[in-house]
């Protein structure tokens, strides 16, 4: 790669960190007004494994994710309008504020939504791995899960018929040490290295907070899944920096470990690629974005009781 | 005579569909090599290809959430789960993703899929292959549900299932596969949510769908040389149910039944009966009945089970309660 | 004055039958380490040891099944499933397998196992989290239901549960795990299948559980300023349910509506209504309604929430038909 | 262990494996005579497992099985005539009729059900060892599947909580290479080596049509889960002669694998430890007892319907 494609490249991905951190922290504003349903997961500190996942996928690549999916789903290319509106529950939202936080999708982008159900989204792009597989689609499939999800049944069901019917699928395990308020070496007594090794697929690990590592890899390993090199690991280890939820008070949680994530943060290791100047337009100009989005989303409408049973059924 | 059989007419409902719609595929366990536990699925491999028709291996949950991908990606997928009682691992794909997709995405897309599956007893399947669940599917908005009890309606509803952009659940009887009918002249598709008249009569209405069927034939027959005229509603769909149909029947017989395989408690029985007691009520000369299994675990004893499924005779009982 | 808390009356109650009982082991994801995720479980661990309260990794499936075969070998498992939207993983433990043992090993055995966990809206926590899956539990024989609307009750449920030799689902309600009452003189164990008279009415009866009587409340204490008595009855239990007590009252009034958080199409409402459409017929001066979710995934916009879940001006605008 | 040992041990195993033949072959005729309600099946080929495994055992450890589980009932202590009586629906049947062929389940005796549900035993045995774990009693809990539950994210599951919490269970595979009427190497692409191996636990493979390497291999396996070892897993690779259920027309399998089934036949290898008379005296002994079961559970009353409903509910 060319030295001009790898600056644009360091530009790409750390705005897309960028936008993610600073979508994110807007939201624990927003929040914190009352302004959103119910609860939210934010993923700050694990930022570059959406940035740099994505920056590996094209527009007809299918994305599934988890309950901490806003990354994801911005990383996917959903617009910051459609993203806070929803956020905010308003008829403007990517899913019209029938979703929410746990359900930003945005299909015609290939995010086939985050998730409110621990695991559930790996069969769903199972599934989409066969419809690229039997439509004959240059198109792979992504089930990002975190940890904690490697104690579900359906990963091991998912990895068994990935390798079986050598889907075109990449599994991408955003490994954060946590699965809810509970460390998953307390949870988990395997590797996903070793448990790849058994199904003969494909692990390849990297540093999650290293957003530049994150997306050679995972462009390294998408190009041999689209070959049809069938299923690949991808393990990303990385840091949830706050709690569950936000607002989680962290009881459970040695102040130490916050402490190691703050330095591993990779939004400044992002950054750091960049020449100041660089950095500096692309912090104005996402400052700017969010903003814009923000005051979109909070003058939004709210949805109308009149239309939402509509939507049950196609009609 | 040519005949056709229930188990035919599904196969023939897929080999149609897929013959007309090259994104139609097919998976589940020993689908494609053994062609199904009641053969429903045989010749279709060979038919549509390896591509297109898979048997996968054990593991419900993968494979069910796997047909709501294929949905959101372009594919209508049918997957077969052989007993209705394994469908308690598969429950998350299809009760919290493939129903509420549509409207927790906003309407963003559909998910065309079909989950055909088996209920019923009657085989000494004993109580893990024998039970009744739709009234679960029934109470799930996004969801769609069918009953077919006969070749046609097997064949009709399953093609219409298939076609319907969103998710509907097929539930065929194992004791239905091996019956037979005459060959229809022209095999329709049958419109989702509507139930058909199965014999009219001006004494009583009886409501019922798949198998228990027989049952109800079988007393109104008896009723019939008594000179009570039954009148026989096959609901074909549960979920939307012919709410019209029912209510029209009853404004002509005045008097109400609801008969079913499923346990009668919180079965599909109960929001039939509850919606009339609402808007059938002023039609109402008699107290709604409901027949249906007890509230217990079918047994294996075939002298247990025999009991246990509603037959003529507690259907007689029940009848002669209405009309008293 | 002190007061008890919804979630403090949950703790307690387990707090109280592990001091009784040595077998009473309690599990589930965070229940041990975090106090679960609406504290419910909070000091256990603390007061009965890390063997008897212990954290699970996330595995529904297998962590209800671990309670079936618990309960098999001696002990009292209790169970925290901390949504009933996560029971789509675990249906075949509950369904399957602890509702079916006893009958089908021929009484050799009973399954003497606590799930506990939580359902409803409210909090805007979106279409995965917020279902109220109640009426599935209710239509598997082998298993009871119950679901407590107030501290008291959910302590005197909880022990019960505990205490009962066969499995008990145990259904709280997240809205209600901060409401609070003053501390009773007594908490006791209450029996399993008994609802209780909220406020006599002769006018109307309105049967509701859970959070949804907050909304009945209101709805009647507006009837009340127009003179219309409403009478209220607490369900408490849904599986086995009081039918003698809302005959009883439906004796008195006449007039019945059924209230709940739940999808109204194939709810528990549909259960009592077509109960009463039977066996009580004769007492009915008006249609039987029926006050629930319309049949759609739940919205997360608080907009669309609100209309959603059932509210006084629904359930005003029934009793004013039930009274037209 | 002494040469009596060893040959009370050969005699014991023969007349286990035998007992579970006739009795499986008594039901193949039964059920032609329209006898037994709904679809049996049926073991043969795969009772040194269950007379193995079983040898390893007493009376308060535990077991859960499959659907192919009449052996295991057996081999665990059911009576015949209960377990005859059961199969034909009859009153005195181990579980009143109620259940049949694929509940049979004796809980005096650890027999804790033959399950109609691929996988559900195996979170059963987890409960089962827990309680013996928590209560301190010297008792091992056994969870027995089939090779084609591999697929099923329940096993997964189990292997992870069972190291985890370091439950005394063995998990024992009757790796029987067939999975319903589809080849396991069809539908797994992992070996269950690798898989324990993954999790650290212990995995032994042992020949399952030789009783007398399952006896010892499990022997040995069950004192160290009995020792507080933590969980082990017995991979017995074995036979499954007939179809998968009987009367199974077998239309996709190859002639030449039933032919090579029928020369590692487990009861003419557990015979040939035995002298003639030693081996005559037991079948002569069977063969008595199971036709004495046979006429005792034909003669059986049906269960009666008045007393079917009182069991949902304990009293
Ligand atoms: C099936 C299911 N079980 C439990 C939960 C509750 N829950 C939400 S997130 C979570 C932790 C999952 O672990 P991981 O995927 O590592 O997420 P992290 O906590 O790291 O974001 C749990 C238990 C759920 N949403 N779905
Ligand atoms: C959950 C579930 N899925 C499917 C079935 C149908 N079924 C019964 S046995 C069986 C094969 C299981 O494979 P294995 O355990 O190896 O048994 P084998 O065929 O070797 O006896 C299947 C698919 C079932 N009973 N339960
Ligand atoms: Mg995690
Ligand atoms: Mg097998």
């Amino acid at each position: 790669m060319g030295k001009t494609s790898d600056i644009a490249r360091a530009r790409r991905l750390y705005r897309t960190v960028l936008t993610i951190r600073r979508a994110e922290e807007a939201l624990a504003v927003l929040l914190a007004e009352g302004l959103i349903p119910g609860f939210i997961h934010l993923s700050i500190g694990q930022e570059a494994v959406a940035a740099g996942v994505m920056d590996a996928l094209t527009p007809v690549d299918t994305v599934t994710s988890t309950h901490r999916g806003h990354g994801h789903a911005i990383a996917k290319g959903m617009g910051l309008d459609a993203f806070f509106a929803e956020l905010l529950g308003r008829d403007s939202g990517a899913c019209r504020g029938r979703g929410g936080s746990m359900h930003v999708a945005d299909i015609s982008r290939g995010m086939l939504g985050a998730n409110g159900i621990v695991a559930a989204g790996m069969p769903i792009a199972l599934g989409s791995a066969l419809a690229h597989q039997i439509l004959g689609r240059d198109a792979v499939a992504v089930a990002i899960f975190g940890d904690g999800a490697m104690a579900e049944g359906l990963l091991h069901e998912c990895l068994n018929l990935a390798r079986l019917w050598n889907l075109p699928v990449l599994f991408v395990c955003e490994n954060n040490g946590w699965g809810e308020f509970l460390p998953t070496d307390r949870q988990i007594v395997f590797s996903l290295d070793k448990l790849a090794a058994a199904h003969g697929i494909a692990h390849v690990a990297v540093d999650g907070n290293d957003v530049a590592a994150v997306a050679s890899k995972a462009a390294e390993v998408v190009a041999g899944v689209r070959k049809g090199g069938g299923p690949a690991i991808l393990e990303c280890h990385t840091t949830r920096v706050g709690g569950h939820y936000e607002g989680d008070p962290q009881r459970g949680r040695d102040p130490a470990d916050r402490a190691a994530n703050a330095a591993r943060d990779p939004l400044i290791r992002a950054r750091a690629a960049l020449t100041e100047p660089d950095a500096a337009k692309i912090e104005a100009e996402v400052t700017a974005e969010i903003a814009a989005a923000v005051a979109f989303a909070r003058a939004a409408p709210p949805p109308k009781w009149e239309d939402a049973a509509a939507s049950v059924y196609t009609i | 005579m040519t005949e056709l059989r229930y188990n035919h007419a599904v196969n023939r409902a897929m080999a149609d569909a897929m013959a007309a719609d090259p994104t139609v595929v097919l998976f589940g366990e020993d689908v494609a090599g053994a062609g199904g536990v009641y053969g429903a699925t045989r010749g279709l491999r060979d038919k549509f290809g390896a591509d297109r028709v898979r048997d996968t291996p054990i593991s419900e949950a993968a494979i069910v959430g796997m047909a709501v991908g294929a949905a959101l990606s372009g594919l209508k997928p049918i997957v077969e789960i052989s007993f209705i009682d394994f469908m308690t691992f598969a429950m998350d794909a299809v009760v919290n993703q493939a129903a509420k997709m549509r409207t927790m995405f906003g309407a963003q897309c559909s998910v065309p899929m079909v989950l055909r599956t088996q209920h019923g007893g009657g085989a000494g399947s004993g109580p893990q292959h024998s039970q009744c669940l739709e009234a679960w599917f029934a109470h799930v908005p996004g969801l769609k549900v069918v009953c077919p009890a006969d070749p046609a309606s097997a064949y009709g509803l399953l093609r219409a299932a298939i076609v319907d952009p969103d998710p509907v659940i097929v539930i065929e009887h194992k004791a239905l596969y091996a019956t037979r009918v005459p060959e229809p002249d022209s095999l329709p598709i049958l419109p989702i949510g509507k139930a058909a008249v199965l014999r009219p009569g001006r004494d009583l209405t009886i409501v019922s769908y798949g198998a228990a069927l027989r049952a109800v034939s079988d007393a109104a027959a008896t009723l019939a040389k008594e000179g009570i005229e039954t009148e026989i509603l096959d609901l074909r769909s549960i979920q939307p149910w012919d709410e019209a149909a029912v209510l029209a029947s009853l404004a002509r017989t005045h008097r109400l039944m609801i008969v079913h395989e499923a346990v009668e408690a919180f079965g599909v029985g109960a929001e039939i009966a509850a919606r009339m007691a609402d808007i059938g009520f002023d039609e109402l000369d008699a107290p709604i009945l409901r027949v249906g299994a007890p509230f217990m675990p079918s047994p294996v004893a075939k002298a247990l089970e025999r009991r246990y499924m509603p037959n003529a005779d507690n259907i007689l009982a029940a009848a002669r309660r209405l009309l008293a």
